[in-house]
């Protein structure tokens, strides 16, 4: 908005500030992120506005609302892209328009101002951490089953980690999406594939896939359930693991990256530099030296569910602890017994 | 005959048809007895065939006033003037070639028991009432994508039977029909007229309505063009009748147009 | 003269003949398409032949087997319906909002939902019979209009999930473990079997119709009970009868009795046979339409709430365009043709296990989703293809069927466009 | 008796039935609609009519328009492809591969991919045409299979990113920056509405039929020339003239060309009002049907690039159902009946003006995806059922046109089946 | 009349079709000789359009012999049969509705100039041929859509002469005519014979073919029954013929089927 109403022309802390999220088959971005952000934002600034759109995995929906943003005379761009470079267009011009644009959650290409996420390999450590604590000291020659959605098949630290402790990938299942149907089909077909017996452990690259793998296990009455990972710390995965069907997931306190995001916003609408915020920096493919802010995940198993998502208020008890679950909870010590 | 003091079977007045810009029927009347065999003949696209489809339902008209035995009535949809008895084999004889035989005679009127379909039933009529026609069809649970154009055409009259209307209209029925067949045919509708039904009968063919009509209605480009007693007018007057030749100071050439005539 | 009794093979031959021209390419290939499969998968993967995998098949094909099965009787009307997919998308997310969200009971829950699924199929309907919008047209529309609901209806969440113990949950997870029942439903089935084909052929014969013999009905009854009996002591070795695959049987079976043996199932046939024969008899052409798409839609309903029962949740992301694609593919390849008129619910079930023995194998191969959709395709374009060619093969052999399909027979004035 | 030149209003406003008869509901209810949609959007975020986001407008609408602009070609011939949404995708992932991945130029992948669309639709017209497989059949399947095709090949991660300064990039980045050039084109379009109005008169008036005055064209130049010249200075208050609205500009006219005037666009049509007169009259049906979905692939291939142009990036992300429905609600509503042998490549344009429009709006508004689906899919039904009346009240006006529509009047001797 | 010893314009031998189990035509031969009109006379269902489409390339043959001017020749594509110089108004003369009268007249012979249709020319070779025409037509930039049936019988008709044949099929072009249009119409066919034309007129009415035709083939359930010199056999020999009281030990019934005769 080159001369836009928003930019130069209102007061300079009334700012507008636009945020992009990419999709909304995983619960976190509209059950979290946004309204965290929103919070945030109006915590530190009253008078500021958040435009808010929601991509549903649409690169062209993406691009068209940045573009309604721009138009809008927004003064900076929160933005989690669909995908790693499809914004960079839109980045570019964002940013010769003067609107500086923060990465969230994904490092996205094209002269970003900053990025805020958790840090990835961490997150992978985390993943086979917690497949090896699951195993026990049955570790070495397991056999693992790892389930994943649609990632680009990079080194994964985790598989380092598990061949280093004797335990074997014996299968690795790829779906088309994030979802329970596909950790449903997958499971699937490695029970039929591998057998029923020989399936040690299920690393799933989320806990929506979690979750439909443990229905398959379920189905196929594989007793007792084997330990199952994922990753995300989804209120029915919590569940799962308060009722001890699945092991461990990883949680990212959704909160820290809310709060660090709305810091990072206001400042570069404000024309501040990021110095005092970020704890380090990035390179991307398009730009180098970006100041970012990299949080640390936690890994949430049935030991520490008071001490995180509880704790961090993004879950209550009563969330957790439905009636379903009331026996499960009292048994892991969430509860009291029932008066 | 019945006597003429009794209500026509059917009446029609001032029976308007138009399909977009084509005045199909103009202003057309007509009146069927009982045990009588009116013949309506006319030109290609005179409207003969629309003005069945008109009495049938299956083509309601624009305007027109019914009178069924001397009752107004609305001929607006097939399965009312079907209830009433009216039945028609059309020009096409269209029929679902994906039933059998039985499946398409009592299409739109099936013989349920506990409202599941009674097939022995069905079998055995439909059996029965096709000895009596002209056409041999050997197997009835045949689908009628399998019968040759004859038994296609002697399906579509059982159909008409069926139902043992009052009034039954028929568009050109001996098509495809052999000589022996036709003759058959015929004498069929004779025995109907004789039973007390009402025959309206579509041909082109002289022969066949001078040998069971009463009267013969004429239509012309979509209008009456005369009402005759088959047994009374000499054919070359049904013939001008037809052929337009009484409404024109006639040409040179259309002195001449006789259809199959000297 | 009153009947040809042809006897021995040749009158069976010509009977089967006879059968192919008015139901289409049948269950025939389907039937040799799946004996193929299942031997090419068995030697490429021992386990597939497994109790376990086929026990698993017998319910994987139930959620959408149901879908096509709602399909076959839009495909009899010579119609297509491009909403299904969607339709159980929508139904399912409506079930699971209401039951989690809103605190109503199942048994509440799953009837608004197949309501509302069963409301917008007569939807559809109406506006293809009665506003005369072509059946594709509406469908497709519907099909982003209830795609775009479901998201609206889940919102944030994206994905809902559903007590994995409830009604709906247990329609997948309920099996009879007791030997007894598989092998009474096998003998149950052949019993009725060899009633409805005896009662057949009397009536055949009452009508002075060639009739199978007493030992041919035999001779079919044994195959069917062998082939039942198989099916149980399999099923039986696993976890026992499966209930989703009990209620499939006993959907398909209802329906077929409701198509071939009631007057409705009489007019849905006829107007895929011919529209203007059906409207000359006196059908009420519309309101069978509307049903049909009624009847397509409440099944899609109850094959979406057996789709999501499998991982007890609802999500976005499942593609309700794969789902369409494989229920049209499976009621064709399972003989229901796509001209109308040709078919049976039967092909349905015949069609998904064809359909999901691949994806079954695939799985077990390990092949990427990728290219599973390409093969998923390959089957339908397939299956269509037959399904054309077998129809020429009809037009031009057999005396003027379809005759308005050439359109030189039909007497229009202008011309007469095709669509 | 040689001409009825009946002049005035009277005149004028037989001359517009006329046409509509011929031309379906034509381009008038979208000037509407376009005219509503973008006075309610600017009163309710007053940027919309700002000159950026008239200039984004005309760049997004690209690559969808050029996707409607083929199926203009597929509906004129009364048929359908569903696969336009997945071929544009597979081309621009073929494209992204070859250059990406395989190092090929930039000019040399874009020639391969739109080949390779062209040769798909070749395709699926040859199993259309010469295998009897209804269209909507072919082109689904095909559409599961080009989508699988090209998860295959952007393989796991699902997106692949190109050179956003390359070839294919620059054709949506690009802007004219030079009044002139906006200006100049808005002239040339102009003047040659002009000659080719003058032209069409002179050859009404040489076969002795009522033709438009001079006094009429002028009038209707003048009014076309404001609106081109309003456009190009709006342009212009912006970047300049869009190298992609150029052109699109240019291939629509450029098909408008040869529909209209050359014998193979007199083809189509012919094939769209009468498959039976085009082949009695020595027409090559199915050369041309082939020939169209040919067009329809190639210009789908076109338009996904634009697509992906505008991203830099191709993804499986963004669902080719809604540009399925997209261009498709976008033919309709520009004026191109779904029943054949009525529209213009410009109804493509003016269409997608409205869809775009009201997308652009409601992402302004901050409308949730969700409900824009709703919507979109609510604006094609709205579209067909306009159309299919249309068509009805075409047929209960007009003598027997469509006569085959109410089979009552063809002759087949065995039904008539719609499909 | 030419020489009898010239080779006809067309000969036919053998002539075969069947769609499925019907057989249209079967065994069928015919002559048509420059400036001679022969027409062709049968019951309905006998197979005269039939061997119309199968002479026109749009129905081909199963089998059959087929000579033009002595040459044989394969009759199997319509634009094959075009080029030929064989025209035909079909039956149904169908149009393509969304076409105005100049697209039809021109459909799959367009006039080009430089690969762009040239509208002018076509406009104007439309106006002249329409207007010796019996039936007028204001507006040949009028969709056929809006035209009245009687306009529409005669754009096929003139759809027919554009491309100047030598041979015409005419299947019962008087469809929808009135007296006078029909009898400039067959004014026209004789004009066309005097030109050297070969014309095969298909037509129920026995005084339109008296008219004009030189002779008649009669076809009787797909096979010839017949060829009479119109002048000097009596038409109730020709009515036989065609209705098949020859070939079969009569009836009572039948011997009295004349179709429009005493
Ligand atoms: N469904 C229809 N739509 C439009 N016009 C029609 C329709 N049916 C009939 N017509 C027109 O109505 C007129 C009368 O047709 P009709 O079929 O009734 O004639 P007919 O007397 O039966 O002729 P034929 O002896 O050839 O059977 C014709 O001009 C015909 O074109
Ligand atoms: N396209 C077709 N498909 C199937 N059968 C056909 C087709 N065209 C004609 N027939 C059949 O071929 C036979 C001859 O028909 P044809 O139209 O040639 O008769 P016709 O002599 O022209 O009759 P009419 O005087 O009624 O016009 C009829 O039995 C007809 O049903
Ligand atoms: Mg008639
Ligand atoms: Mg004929």
């Amino acid at each position: 908005a080159t001369g836009g109403p928003g930019g130069t022309a209102a007061a300079p802390d009334a700012l507008t500030i636009g945020v992009l999220l990419p999709e909304s088959e995983t619960s976190r971005y509209e059950t979290f992120d946004r309204p965290l952000i929103e919070q945030e934002i109006a915590a530190r600034c009253a008078d500021c506005t958040v435009s808010y759109a929601n991509a549903h995995n649409d690169v062209r929906a993406q691009h068209q609302q940045m573009n309604a943003m721009l138009t809008q005379g927004i003064d900076v761009v929160i933005l989690d892209a669909v995908t790693e470079d499809s914004m960079r267009g839109m980045v570019t011009q964002a940013t010769e328009e003067g609107i500086p644009v923060l990465a969230y959650d994904r490092l996205t290409q094209g002269p970003i101002s900053g990025y805020v996420s958790f840090d990835s390999d961490a997150i992978g450590e985390l993943q086979g951490e917690g497949v090896l604590s699951g195993l026990g000291d049955q570790a070495d020659g397991a056999q693992v089953v790892r389930v994943e959605g649609p990632v680009w098949s990079i080194e994964h630290p985790a598989e380092a980690m598990l061949e280093q402790a004797g335990a074997e990938i014996s299968g690795t299942y790829w779906g088309p999406a994030w979802s329970p149907e596909n950790g449903y089909s997958l499971t699937t077909a490695a029970i039929a594939d591998l057998g029923p017996d020989n399936i040690d452990a299920v690393w799933a690259g989320n806990d929506a896939l979690a979750a439909g793998v443990i229905s398959a296990l379920k189905h196929a009455r594989i007793d007792p359930l084997p330990p199952v990972t994922g990753q995300d710390a989804e209120l029915p995965a919590v569940r799962s693991i308060v009722a001890g069907e699945m092991h461990m997931t990883v949680y990212k306190p959704y909160q820290l990256q809310a709060e660090a995001a709305a810091e990072m916003a206001l400042a570069l609408g404000r024309g501040e530099s990021l110095d005092s915020i970020a704890t380090g920096t990035v390179n991307t493919a398009t730009a180098r030296d970006i100041p970012s802010v990299e949080l640390q995940p936690l890994p949430l198993t049935v030991d520490n569910i008071e001490e995180t998502v509880i704790r961090d208020g993004m879950y209550t008890l009563d969330e957790i602890c439905i009636p379903k679950y009331r026996r499960a909870c009292e048994a892991a010590g969430l509860v009291g017994p029932a008066a | 005959m019945t006597q003429a003091s009794a209500p026509p079977l059917l009446a029609l007045r001032g029976v308007h048809k138009s399909f977009g810009a084509v005045h199909a029927l103009t202003d057309v009347e007509l009146e069927i007895r009982s045990g009588e065999v009116v013949a309506v003949m006319g030109d290609s696209g005179a409207g003969k065939s629309t003005l069945v489809k008109v009495i049938a339902g299956v083509e309601p008209a624009d305007a027109g006033a019914f009178r069924w035995k001397g009752r107004p009535v609305d001929l607006a949809r097939p399965h009312h003037t079907r209830d009433l008895g009216i039945a028609a084999v059309y020009q096409d004889s269209a029929l679902c070639h994906n039933l059998d035989v039985v499946g398409n005679l009592f299409l739109g009127s099936e013989i349920r028991r506990l409202g599941v379909l009674d097939e022995g039933t069905m079998g055995r009529r439909t059996r029965s009432l096709l000895d009596s026609l002209p056409v041999q069809i050997p197997d009835v649970r045949a689908p009628v994508a399998s019968l040759s154009s004859d038994q296609l055409q002697i399906v579509s009259v059982a159909r008409a039977l069926l139902g043992e209307p009052e009034l039954l209209l028929l568009d050109e029925p001996t098509q495809a029909l052999d000589t022996r067949q036709v003759s058959n045919l015929l004498d069929l509708v004779e025995r109907l007229r004789d039973d007390g039904l009402g025959v309206l009968l579509i041909s082109h063919t002289m022969g066949d309505i001078k040998a069971v009509a009463d009267r013969v209605a004429v239509l012309r480009l979509g209008r009456n063009n005369g009402v005759f007693d088959v047994n009374t007018t000499p054919h070359e007057q049904i013939i001008s009748a037809i052929t337009g030749a009484t409404d024109h100071a006639v040409s040179q050439r259309t002195a001449n147009r006789e259809e199959y005539g000297p | 003269m009153r009947q040809l009794r042809a006897q021995g093979v040749r009158g069976y031959l010509a009977a089967w003949r006879r059968r192919q021209l008015t139901e289409g390419l049948g269950p025939a290939p389907a039937v040799l398409a799946l004996l193929l499969i299942w031997t090419v998968f068995q030697i490429l993967d021992s386990n597939f032949l497994s109790p376990r995998n086929l026990s698993n098949l017998s319910v994987d094909i139930v959620g959408l087997g149901l879908i096509a099965t709602g399909l076959v009787f839009v495909l009899l009307l010579g119609e297509i319906d491009l909403s299904v997919g969607a339709a159980s998308g929508l139904s399912a997310a409506l079930f699971a909002v209401l039951n989690v969200r809103h605190g109503m009971s199942e048994p509440l829950a799953v009837l608004c939902a197949v309501a509302a699924a069963c409301a917008a199929g007569a939807l559809h309907g109406y506006i293809f019979a009665r506003l005369g919008v072509p059946a594709f047209a509406v469908t497709l529309a519907a099909a982003l209009a209830w795609n775009g609901l479901m998201a609206a209806l889940l919102g944030g969440s994206g994905t809902l999930s559903f007590d994995d113990e409830g009604l709906v949950a247990k329609l997948t997870s309920h099996h009879f473990g007791h030997p007894a029942a598989a092998y009474s439903l096998a003998a149950l089935a052949t019993g009725l079997y060899f009633l409805a084909a005896r009662r057949r052929s009397r009536a055949q014969r009452a009508s002075g119709t060639q009739s199978s013999s007493v030992g041919e009905i035999a001779a079919r009854t044994a195959a069917l009970g062998l082939i039942a009996f198989a099916a149980a002591a399999v099923l039986n070795q696993y976890q026992g009868l499966p209930l989703a695959f009990l209620l499939f049987l006993l959907i398909v079976a209802g329906l077929d009795y409701v198509l071939r043996r009631t007057a409705y199932g009489r007019q849905v046939y006829a107007l895929g046979g011919s529209v203007e024969v059906a409207r000359r008899a006196g059908l009420n052409v519309a309101a069978v339409r509307v049903s049909v798409f009624a009847v397509s839609g409440t099944l899609a309903a109850l094959g979406g709430l057996f789709l999501a029962s499998r991982t007890s949740t609802v999500g976005l992301s499942s593609a309700p365009v794969i789902l369409l694609i494989s229920a049209i593919a499976a009621a064709v390849i399972g003989g229901t043709s796509l001209f109308g008129g040709r078919g049976r619910t039967w092909s349905a079930l015949l069609g998904i296990l064809v359909i999901q023995s691949i994806a079954s194998g695939m799985a077990l191969l390990g092949i990427p989703a990728a290219i599973q959709l390409v093969i998923t395709a390959g089957v339908l374009l397939i299956a269509v293809i037959a399904d054309s060619l077998a129809r020429h093969a009809r037009l031009t052999h057999t005396p003027g069927a379809d005759q308005d399909r050439y359109p030189s027979g039909a007497g229009g004035r202008l011309g007469s466009g095709t669509q």
